[in-house]
């Protein structure tokens, strides 16, 4: 039990007010009259609705298919009818309207049928795909699908890490989950590592959780290691907790995978165990409710639960209370819209008031006292990142490496300007990548433009061609004519401008309707259909 | 918009770390006060007065607000770091001289607090010493060498109404450094020199006890963690090897390193002045280059150049060289190849 | 030996080029925006010079001596504008970034008072022929020492916020007089 | 006299024949800087510079015979940019050339007649459709260059300034910072 660990530098103590939540057991939440469930909660393209509003659904109905490679699906928390599918409130810290499938519950709350897995001889794919369709994407916070991270691909993967440090403060779902579901989790962690074809299987805890330790110890069996680690945020981050178990560094801009480790939640191998072993899709998730509220503790939330649902269930906030936190106290972000669903990313949902939480101070120069260097677990140095992020020089700022920045907050925190670092590397890191995106757009457009001049200097030569060909049959069955050349050339010439003011008094007919996707040519299909039907429809009220 | 993190490190602020250097500074000035006669009062509330007065001036001329600029702290630091170096009794127009181009020229035209690339109390006493070069070798003699230590209202008139009828002799002395270096170069032995009033056990008389407190208050900010070590150890010790070296080849020239490291300005340097955080170098290895060029350079420019302590100009051209060095020193970032270029993905 | 040193020495610290003497500060202000660049600018004008200096002294001394010293600035002229063409192709070839980066700049060094003025120096103190060869190479060192540690200055005070009537060269030429301040602590060093 | 002549007769020909063999041994093609001014260039070709697409406009900008300022969609980032590149000092854009929010053009699908003639303006094909049939805009590709509004004989296409949606939303620059009345 006495594994090296590899502390990483940098790092902070933040309190962890893991007391509040963590001494009661998981409470399930009762049955609700409506859901809203979001296609895009994972990381990637979202989920193509597979509904319309009036259809009626099941329980773990797919009611959102995985579209591209990086998706995953979306299912149905009960039984009942679909309202609408449109855009609603979602937690993001943007507040923007994303697209929701609306339930209005039926109270029956019937499931469809399940079906277990056989994983232990079922082909790998085949169980890639199942557990695609059955919507799992990580449950730490990336949302990360995955059936894509159970593919071990071209590098082997030799440790499988379970990452239950959970070093935010104030959250507590895995540490509950470990200790009310150890043996679940520890099946997970089996499937996990017969897809992978590991050997080794580590558990990483933080040490301020004594109990889910010791419930984890009880259940792996011999070959899986659980590891204590000291309480040091964010040890629970994923190339941090790598570093920590194995002394490995994930190359930048890579993933743990380019070394042979992969790391999962706890609570993903909870719901992959449910989602293999019972066949049940991903309908629901642990989520911490607490801080200023009367009954703080940890839910059975089924993902669509309004927040103000779940907040109502832990007794309502206090008063007094200024607002809620999606996420813990260092990584997460304002909830501005309490009808917000829980989605499978939503850990905790923290109510602030104002004595834990008050209004950060105004922010003073930057004395570059290196305070955020010395927190930083990147090695970054956040502090010249922050001087060229402020100053909008991008390019600056991406050279001291702002792309290695997990966004932890460590720095903000240790701060004593209170500068709010990580909201400037958040702006820089989005300026950057709308920069990258405009860039993408204008190459497709410079190729598009160089192609349409190609395409009409091309339509011209054919053109002249044509005519002068003409001319020259002109020219054979006139006989010699005129036998000199000049004079025919010219001929050929005015024949074919002639021709061309003909050509386009009647219009000319563009060649681009050639070769379109079928997409397209379906919405232009559609487009005409709706445009005729209208078209009636207003011929009917004038006449 | 305001994202996390939410949570932040309690009885954190700028304020707090400028409180905690001024009173770092307390038990130096005591000794000062105790070893020179109360002149420093005068010349510390002065530079206070004008540096409160100017930065106000100037926050308003740039349309800043003024009270979490003032209340900031950093103007008063740098004021008594400016006290603390330039001698005490000159005339007052000095003191608003050096404070005009440390607070004016040195931090709000670059852009105030944070952003300037020179230390202002080092920028305002080397304008000074260009400027003035009477007026800045004109020490207060230390009580028991003076014929005449000015009390607290004296010192005022000396430094309001000049010297008067009373000879500038009568109270100021040179510097024992300026000393030692004139009167070894005469060919004087290293004993006689050291028998004058103005040494006294290891270094100049009085200044010493000021340096160990000096010493005394560093080490309370490095308790503190207002400071790490890297600096005024470097610092220190590039000074010790420079000024042994230098004693070791030709003692009779060049005083011993503990004479060294208790005159002038150099306690004050290595822990108040080099350790700026805004004019330092900010990697931990820029930090060891940094000082060991400071001390390196105070060294010889005490030894070979024109001006007997070369603090100031340590200070600067090392300040110069801040960006260079903090350029080609970036530590390893987590997950990059050791050795690769920054910047690299 | 020492003396070569001293030279050295010299003319990197104490009369540095452009902090004490002042010359050659159009590059020193032009070519100081960005790190990489002056660094460039620093490493060509090192090799112009050291070439200048020592080709000037052998034409000084061996082809003009006393009786045609009228023909020293015009003379001395055409071998920096010689080497600056060379240097420049070679640049162009070997570094065409570079080449874009100094602009204007790299022909300029022709006209680089700090150029013309290290040979002139050179007859001015008699300088032997590797008297001049360090000397010219000690000039250089010191310019590019300057310009080089200025470039890193300047590439922080872009970012910094500067009050709008001192943004840019104004705050630029501040930056370069306290430098200037801070190399006064060299006197007295030699001589 | 003579030998005053002969020296610098001397040393310009020994100059120039180490000039010319250097530039025969460091021969180089002059670099492309039309290629890389119109890859700072946004491509909607919409010729709001009066030149008639973003190459011409970069051919124009290498030969110094137009201003950098005067490309609204690349905006003063833009202009910035192509200040670096060049070694000139940045301008603001030029005057009534204030960028615009980024939009699509679309196309009123009752009012259309199939004319073709939106198709035939635009300068990236992003229009598809045929004679007398409803014409679309392929949204993805529309760069907002405006060209295809003044064409139209029915005025059946207006533009649609893009909003942002949770994939494409941007972290604000922080406001954190005391306010500056300079």
């Amino acid at each position: 039990m006495s594994r090296k660990l590899h502390p990483f530098n940098g790092g902070v103590h933040p309190d962890g007010h893991k007391e509040p939540s963590n001494a009661t057991p998981i409470r399930a939440m009762p049955l609700l009259p409506r859901y809203v469930v979001p296609l895009r909660q994972h990381i990637g393209a979202p989920a193509r609705p597979l509904v319309r509003a009036g259809e009626r659904v099941a329980r773990g109905q797919m009611i959102g298919a995985a579209e591209g490679y990086v998706s995953t699906a979306a299912h149905a928390p009960t039984s009942g009818s679909v309202l609408a599918v449109e855009p609603r409130a979602v937690p993001h810290p943007s507040g923007l309207f994303d697209l929701c499938v609306v339930i209005e519950a039926d109270g029956e709350d019937r499931a469809v049928e399940l079906q277990p897995l056989d994983w232990r001889n079922l082909d790998a794919s085949a169980l890639r795909n199942r557990i695609r369709d059955l919507g799992l994407a990580g449950l730490g916070g990336a949302v990360f699908p995955s059936y894509i991270k159970l593919n071990p691909g071209a590098q082997a993967i030799h440790t499988l890490i379970l990452n239950g440090a959970e070093c935010e403060p104030w959250i507590t779902c895995d540490d509950r989950l470990m200790r009310e579901r150890a043996a679940e989790i520890v099946l997970g962690a089996e499937i996990m590592r017969h897809a992978l074809g590991c050997a080794s299987v580590l558990f990483g805890v933080e040490d301020n959780k004594p109990e889910a330790l010791a419930a984890l110890r009880a259940a792996a069996p011999t070959d899986m290691e659980v590891v204590s680690v000291p309480t040091l945020y964010p040890s629970g981050g994923g190339k941090q907790l790598t570093y920590l178990l194995t002394g490995v560094e994930t190359p930048t801009g890579g993933r743990s995978t380019d070394v042979g480790i992969q790391v999962f939640n706890v609570g993903t191998a909870y719901s992959l165990y449910r989602a293999v072993c019972l066949g049940e899709p991903l309908l629901s998730r642990v989520v911490t409710v607490t801080g200023h509220v009367a009954e703080p503790g940890n839910f059975e939330t089924r993902i669509g639960t309004p927040l103000a649902d779940l907040l109502a269930a832990a007794g309502g906030a206090l008063p007094g209370a200024v607002g809620e936190i999606i996420g813990g106290p260092m990584m997460g972000f304002d909830l501005l819209d309490r009808v917000a669903p829980v989605t499978k990313s939503v850990n905790c949902l923290l109510v602030k008031d104002p004595r834990l939480f008050p209004a950060r101070p105004a922010a003073l120069p930057c004395i570059r006292c290196g305070a955020c260097a010395r927190a930083c677990p990147a090695d970054l140095q956040p502090f010249e990142m922050y001087w060229f992020s402020r100053a909008k020089d991008f390019g600056k700022a991406q050279s001291y490496d702002l792309f290695d920045c997990i966004e932890c907050g460590c720095c903000a925190y240790v701060c004593p300007s209170h500068i709010p670092l990580v909201d400037y590397f958040r702006y820089a890191k989005s300026e950057i990548w709308e920069r990258e995106r405009d860039k993408r757009e204008a190459d497709q457009a410079r190729r598009r433009h160089e192609f349409k001049e190609f395409r009409l200097e091309r339509e011209k030569q054919e053109k002249a061609e044509k005519f002068a060909k003409a001319a020259e049959k002109q020219k054979a069955a006139a006989g010699t004519e005129t036998a000199n050349p000049e004079e025919a050339r010219k001929k050929a010439i005015l024949q074919a401008a002639l021709e061309r003011a003909r050509l386009a008094k009647e219009g000319v007919t563009p060649k681009n309707t050639d070769n379109l996707p079928a997409a397209v040519e379906k919405e232009i299909a559609e487009i005409d259909a709706r445009r005729e039907r209208m078209g009636a429809k207003q011929q009917g009220g004038e006449e | 918009m305001n994202g996390s993190p939410f949570a932040l490190l309690g009885h954190n602020s700028v304020t707090a770390v400028m409180a905690k250097v001024m009173a770092a500074l307390i038990p130096g000035i005591i000794a000062h006060a105790w070893f020179f006669g109360p002149g420093i009062w005068v010349s510390l509330l002065l530079c206070m007065l004008f540096a409160v007065g100017l930065e106000c001036l100037l926050l308003l001329l740039r349309g800043l607000p003024l009270k979490p600029f003032l209340s900031d702290g950093s103007a008063l630091v740098t004021a008594a770091l400016l006290a603390l170096a330039l001698p005490t009794l000159a005339p007052w127009w000095l003191y608003l001289m050096a404070t005009l181009f440390a607070v004016g020229v040195a931090k709000h035209l670059y852009g105030g607090l944070g952003q300037n690339l020179f230390n202002p109390a080092m920028v305002g006493y080397a304008a000074m010493i260009i400027g003035f070069p009477v007026y800045m070798t004109q020490w207060a003699a230390p009580i028991g060498v003076a014929h005449f230590t000015p009390s607290l209202a004296e010192a005022f008139d000396l430094v309001f109404a000049g010297s008067g009828a009373i000879s500038v002799d009568a109270y100021t002395s040179a510097t024992p450094l300026d000393a030692w270096k004139t009167q070894a170069r005469q060919g004087m032995a290293e004993a006689d020199i050291l028998a004058q009033p103005i040494f006294g056990w290891a270094g100049a008389r009085g200044q010493e006890m000021v340096a160990l407190m000096y010493l005394l208050g560093g080490l309370l900010l490095l308790a503190n963690r207002v400071i790490t070590w890297h600096i005024p150890v470097t610092f220190l010790a590039a000074m010790a090897l420079t000024a042994g070296l230098l004693h070791l080849a030709n003692p009779a020239q060049h005083a011993p390193p503990l004479f060294h490291l208790l005159s002038g300005g150099a306690m004050l340097c290595a822990f108040f002045i080099a350790t700026d955080p805004v004019t330092a170098a900010s990697t931990p290895l820029g930090k060891l280059i940094y000082a060991a060029l400071a001390g390196f350079l105070l060294m010889i420019i005490r030894a070979f150049g024109a001006y007997p302590d070369g603090v100031a100009f340590a200070i600067l051209l090392a300040n110069i060289c801040v960006p260079f060095i903090d350029a080609y020193t970036q530590p390893r970032v987590f997950g990059h190849k050791r050795g690769g270029k920054r910047g690299q993905a | 030996m020492e003396n070569y040193l001293l030279i050295l020495i010299g003319t990197v610290f104490v009369n540095n080029i452009v902090m004490s003497k002042m010359l050659g500060l159009c590059p020193f202000m032009g070519v100081s925006k960005k790190l990489e660049t002056a660094i460039g600018m620093g490493a060509a004008t090192t090799f112009v010079l050291t070439l200048a200096s020592g080709l000037s002294h052998l034409i000084d001394t061996y082809l003009l001596g006393q009786e045609l010293a009228y023909l020293r600035t015009l003379s001395f002229i055409v071998v920096i504008a010689g080497i600056v063409g060379f240097t420049e192709m070679f640049i162009k070839k070997t570094s065409p970034v570079l080449f874009r980066v100094l602009g204007i700049y790299l022909p300029l060094i022709t006209t680089n008072c700090a150029v013309l003025g290290i040979p002139l120096l050179n007859v001015q103190e008699q300088h032997g022929f590797v008297e001049s060869l360090v000397f010219g190479l000690g000039g250089a060192l010191g310019f590019t020492l300057v310009l080089v540690l200025f470039a890193a200055m300047r590439e922080r005070l872009e970012a910094a916020d500067v009050p709008a009537p001192f943004r840019g060269t104004s705050i630029a030429m501040i930056s370069a007089g306290l430098m200037s301040l801070a190399f006064m602590g060299f006197a007295g060093l030699i001589k | 006299m003579i030998s005053a002549i002969l020296v610098m007769a001397g040393i310009g020909l020994v100059l120039g024949g180490v000039l010319g063999w250097a530039s025969i041994r460091y021969r180089v093609e002059d670099d492309p800087l039309v290629e890389k001014i119109d890859a700072i260039l946004p491509q909607t070709q919409c010729g709001q510079c009066g030149f008639p697409g973003c190459k011409p406009y970069a051919e124009a900008i290498s030969k110094g015979e137009a201003d950098i300022n005067l490309c609204p969609p690349g905006g003063n980032d833009g202009v910035k940019r192509l200040a670096e590149l060049l070694g000139v000092e940045p301008k603001p854009l030029g005057a009534g050339m204030e960028p615009k929010p980024k939009a699509v053009a679309v196309i009123d699908e009752n009012t259309c007649i199939g004319c073709t003639l939106c198709i035939q303006a635009c300068p990236v094909d992003a229009i598809v459709g045929a004679a007398k049939q409803m014409h679309s805009i392929i949204a993805e590709q529309c760069t907002g260059c405006e060209l295809c509004l003044p064409p139209c004989p029915v005025d059946c296409i207006s533009m649609q300034v893009i909003r942002e949606d949770v994939a494409t939303w941007k972290w604000r620059y922080p406001v954190h910072m005391m306010k500056r009345a300079a």
